[in-house]
């Protein structure tokens, strides 16, 4: 199976393949790796790469990776090579990005902007609080408010819709 | 000796309660809310009281509730914890009415530790160090340049009606000191409407030390030496150790001596804690004085080998404390790492959710204060404290080495938690060599971090793609035939010697 | 000091190396059979290596494949554990031809004290307290009946080629030897064609107490006080702790002294114990020395501060120990506990398999050396041992609280554990008093907990009941729509106050 | 519902209803008890009763209960009313009884009956390793033993049907 990662700028290709119980071959840009993986706890996999000994933990939120490995955080995202395809070939890429969803469970305490507003990119458009603490939640895109989904006061639950900038 | 207890609190203070008081053959009294009934305090205790809806202002926090659930269940004392209604003279005021010990101060020792100014003078008049300056409002700009002189530049500037960071001016040499005392007194007018301003030494780059303090209702005290708690994010402690590589032994007894005092001054009975700054020349200054227990104590218990909460229990129940100075004695060095359900590569996000799976670390020197346990899912109403990790060493080195290790081992998934956090910090050059102050993690620590570079990205991607695979096989399976995948009855171990070399 | 060392060994013994490696900045270097890819010391060692099928006798026990390993990955050093290769001196030989220094004693102490006949004549040459009796067949009636009255009665036949408890004979008094002694000499002879028998003195009630040591390459020794043994079943150790109620300081020091000699006798190097039969007069015997680490060093570990593990790497390292005699001590008192899989309510069953929740326990005072996790699948292979608590407090009484405390917070669910022996013999009234022996929990303790009242047996039935008739709902509601069922997404606990006043 | 429990010699009816979220008006020969459970872990509940706190595992398997609270240990029966009621009528309560089965995986190492033999019951039958441990099993019933499932060597699972006496 070939896989496109995206780890910061750099564009790579991946392909996996198996080699026995829980082994794998794994090429990243042509260079081969000989893993035996095991899921051992939900996310956490031992991973013996050679003999080297690790304990990985995969946390991935559709193409979107966030793997741990000894208190260092990995981020990238990873797809399938067919579905990298069909997402270039329709351009819409970028569009995923100007969905603002809350990242946690938590309270609308306040929303910055209002329909049809200007934004710009790292603008704080809503105000969510959780656990005690406020959190300014920012756009990543600059564009126009199309949408607000939520009203103050709103209990929301994780990954709920909060506005669309376009 | 008390035979029923009421713990007004939750997660992992209340579960320390808990623990204190089955030791000590005491019957324990769990509260909780509606988001609480799964907790792991309800599930310790010996008894649970439903006391309302999840937010803590209509259950934690509503002092008739506690009292009711006191007087149903007959408990005879309450603690506390920390947090809620810990330092509430008001709570105070109504146990003593009730006639329910709180296991804490007095309300009077509450109130006057409580207020800034008031602690300050009650302390000071006691002969502890505080901070040189001024309490009381200075009228002219002579007064103030002469108090500035007298102590000594640089000093801050702070209005009498200040907080929340406003109305204050750092001012380092004596030319700034007018046009700066002008911009503090408009500054506080428009903010308090009230441009009074005081003046203090401002001490640069301090470190946070306190003393831990005992005291009981037959005029004895001891205090249990330092923690040093520089280590704060946002001035929120993070992590906390024992003793302090700073203190030395004559600054250990001094510092102790004077914390004793203040404790005195207000007849102290109970835990406390007093808080200092120090300086570069290892001067110190009180602070604050905490009239509860600090999240912190498991270090002091572990150099110490006193049960600070069980000491607690028994002061509160009349009886003298179980230790004197002269038989305490902090041996080796213990590290304590506040571990929060927090994102720390999103800024530390709070991240409350269902912990999908769970492993503690163990071994030798190792202490964990849980709140949690696989399968409960963190509410987002309360203090995203998942667990305080604990570890000993004969030395500080040892101490560094054993939390690296623990924190290796302790794995939380489905939230986000500061495990990674404290672990980078243990790596950290400047904090393994003790060299520190209280703006160290914000000012320096995150720099950097930000230039160091990872070395198991391979190893990352690599598990990851094998992952998307075998979810995807999984799902393309899964619709050829519905039962029978995801399960392997008996792991095979392949011993095709060939493969395993490569790579 | 080295920079690589192999484990040759699995499960919690092997992680407390693992852990003690890390500490130390050294990379481990683990072995795994097929049963335990997924086993935690896989995951917890820098590096693992397969070496064959699961039973030990194909692996773990195969010297070629360990030493295989350790050329292979260039570790310096190997660390056997106990059990396995631990004790077994042709082990020793091979890795001293290898030149990879095996971390315990030399082969030559591995063989003097492997031998029962040759430990005794060498450490009773030494000046140790051994059993009275003779070694050496005897030939006549006469000179049995002149030794047994020499050490006098009880004494005990042993058939010299004896073993499994054959050819025993305990003769209480003289009027009883002839008839015994041509009894245990026909025994023997038609066990092992050989009918020559030796005379010990027969130790009545006694307590099993060992002392740690400690040795290095430069002469140095140290002892790390006692261990108390005492509660075995079936001659198993199952609870230690340290110190022995019934240790005074005189005999404390004078066991510790004498178990240097014994160490020095045969140029000990690194982590023994010498076990010894105490008397109800506090006489204490020498009975065998165990030339590797014990099970229950952690009490020891706790008591004194002292790194076992640590201090055994060093030592073979050929560094010093790093303590001296004067400056160890015992502080406080510690027990531990061996949770196996087994099931106490069935005659200490074996019962290996799937772990389906894991709740270990924490707090104050608590040490939990593990080998599982949440999810692991306990192998049929291996010794069924799933961990070691260890409580500690300040004196026994507290120790014994807080074991009781910790037990109950230990949630092992899927496998039968002896958790709940644990908790019994913690609420035992001999065990509290420390009233016991080698035989108290086969002879006493079991028929006192026939005559136990249970009390929760309503709860028990009550709570069982709610789940058949949960399941049975939830069969009904599945057939009715296959989604939705079994997850909760948000528990909502209803305020209706009625309804909980009743019950 | 209606249950029928057997606990040691002594039967007993016991009745559930559900009172409201998470709590259940249980009778045990018509005496009411007011309990508030919630499953924690996989065997784990938590049990107010009252607001006596409890934490109760309950391992059973079918009909036959194994439940450990504070360490103590509590076995018993317990059945639906009706399919009590049917092996009554069929008069077969006692058949199961007869089979022999491998309370953990291991390996048969002796076999000390034949197929056709006379046994007693608590006479030892079987002898199955684990864990470097033999363990000798015995059959719970006074009978002929019908058929033997297993060959010496042979390595079974948990549950593994032995040998069967009737």
């Amino acid at each position: 199976m070939s896989y496109v990662g995206t780890i910061g700028e750099k564009e790579v290709k991946i392909g996996v393949q198996e080699a026995g119980v829980g082994r794998y071959r794994v090429t990243i840009d042509g260079q081969e790796h000989m893993v035996d993986a095991c899921q051992v706890m939900s996310t956490v996999w031992s991973v013996l790469y050679g003999t080297t000994s690790f304990e990985v933990d995969v946390q991935g939120k559709d193409e979107e990776f966030e793997v741990l490995i000894s208190g260092d955080c990995y981020k990238f995202t990873l797809m399938n090579e067919q579905r990298k395809a069909l997402m270039r070939a329709g351009g819409k890429g970028s569009v995923g990005k100007a969905m603002l969803t809350s990242p946690m469970p938590g309270k609308v305490v306040k929303l910055l902007v209002a329909e049809g507003e200007e934004v710009k990119a790292d603008q704080g458009v809503i105000v969510v609080e959780a656990m005690k603490m406020e959190n300014e939640l920012k756009t990543a895109v600059t564009g126009k408010v199309k949408e607000i989904f939520v009203k103050e006061g709103e209990i929301v639950e994780s990954g709920a819709k909060l506005l669309l900038v376009e | 000796m008390f035979k029923k207890i009421l713990i007004a609190n939750r997660g992992e203070i209340a579960i320390r309660v808990v623990r204190a008081c089955r030791e000590m053959g005491i019957r324990s009294v769990a509260v909780f809310s509606e988001a609480d009934r799964r907790a792991l305090h309800v599930r310790y205790s010996d008894e649970a009281h439903f006391i309302g809806p999840s937010p803590a202002s209509e259950s934690y926090l509503v002092i008739d509730k506690i009292i009711d659930v006191a007087r149903k269940s007959d408990a005879e004392a309450i603690h506390p914890g920390y947090g809620f209604l810990a330092e509430n003279p008001r709570f105070a005021d109504r146990c003593e009415k009730e006639k329910i010990k709180l296991i804490g101060p007095s309300a009077y020792a509450m109130r006057t530790m409580g207020s800034k100014t008031l602690a300050r003078k009650t302390v000071q008049a006691a002969g502890v160090p505080v901070v040189p300056g001024t309490v009381e409002p200075i009228a002219s700009e002579e007064e103030v340049l002469r108090v500035a002189r007298e102590i000594g530049f640089p000093v801050m500037l702070k209005a009498t009606a200040g907080g929340g960071g406003k109305g204050l001016r750092l001012v380092r040499e004596e030319e700034e000191l007018r046009s700066s005392l002008r911009m503090a007194k408009s500054e506080a007018k428009s903010a308090f409407s009230d441009d009074s301003v005081y003046v203090e030494k401002y001490i640069e780059n301090p470190r946070h030390v306190e003393i831990q303090i005992l005291g009981d209702g037959h005029g004895n005290y001891v205090h249990l030496f330092e923690r040093e708690c520089s280590i704060q994010r946002r001035h929120q402690k993070v992590i906390e150790e024992s003793p302090s590589v700073i203190v030395t032994p004559a600054m250990r007894a001094a510092m102790g001596k004077v914390a004793i005092e203040a404790a005195r001054a207000v007849k102290y009975e109970g835990a406390g804690t007093c808080e200092f700054l120090v300086d570069r020349n290892r001067n110190f200054f009180f602070l604050e004085m905490n009239t509860r227990l600090q999240v912190e104590h498991p270090v002091t218990e572990r150099v110490t080998g006193v049960d600070i909460v069980k000491e607690q229990i028994l002061v509160a129940a009349g009886e003298k404390l179980s230790i004197r100075q002269d038989n305490v004695s902090q041996a080796g060095h213990a590290i304590e790492c506040r571990i929060y359900a927090e994102d720390p590569d999103r800024n530390f996000f709070p991240c409350p959710g269902l912990i999908t799976s769970l492993r503690t670390p163990g071994g030798p020197g190792v202490r964990d204060d849980s709140g949690v346990y696989e399968g409960f899912e963190i509410p987002i109403y309360y203090d995203p404290i998942i667990s305080k990790l604990v570890a000993w060493g004969k030395d500080r080195t040892e101490a560094i080495a054993r939390m690296k290790r623990a924190l290796t081992e302790y794995v939380v998934t489905g939230v986000k938690t500061t495990i990674p956090f404290h672990i980078r910090v243990m790596n950290n050059r400047h904090f393994i060599e003790g060299n520190f102050d209280t703006d160290f993690i914000d000012k320096v620590f995150f720099k950097e971090e930000q230039e160091r570079e990872l070395k198991h990205g391979d190893v990352a991607v690599i598990t990851a793609a094998i992952q998307l695979f075998l979810g995807e096989r999984k799902r393309a399976m899964a619709q050829k035939s519905v039962e029978g995948e995801g399960q392997v009855s008996m792991w095979k171990y392949s011993t095709r010697p060939g493969i395993r070399k490569l790579g």
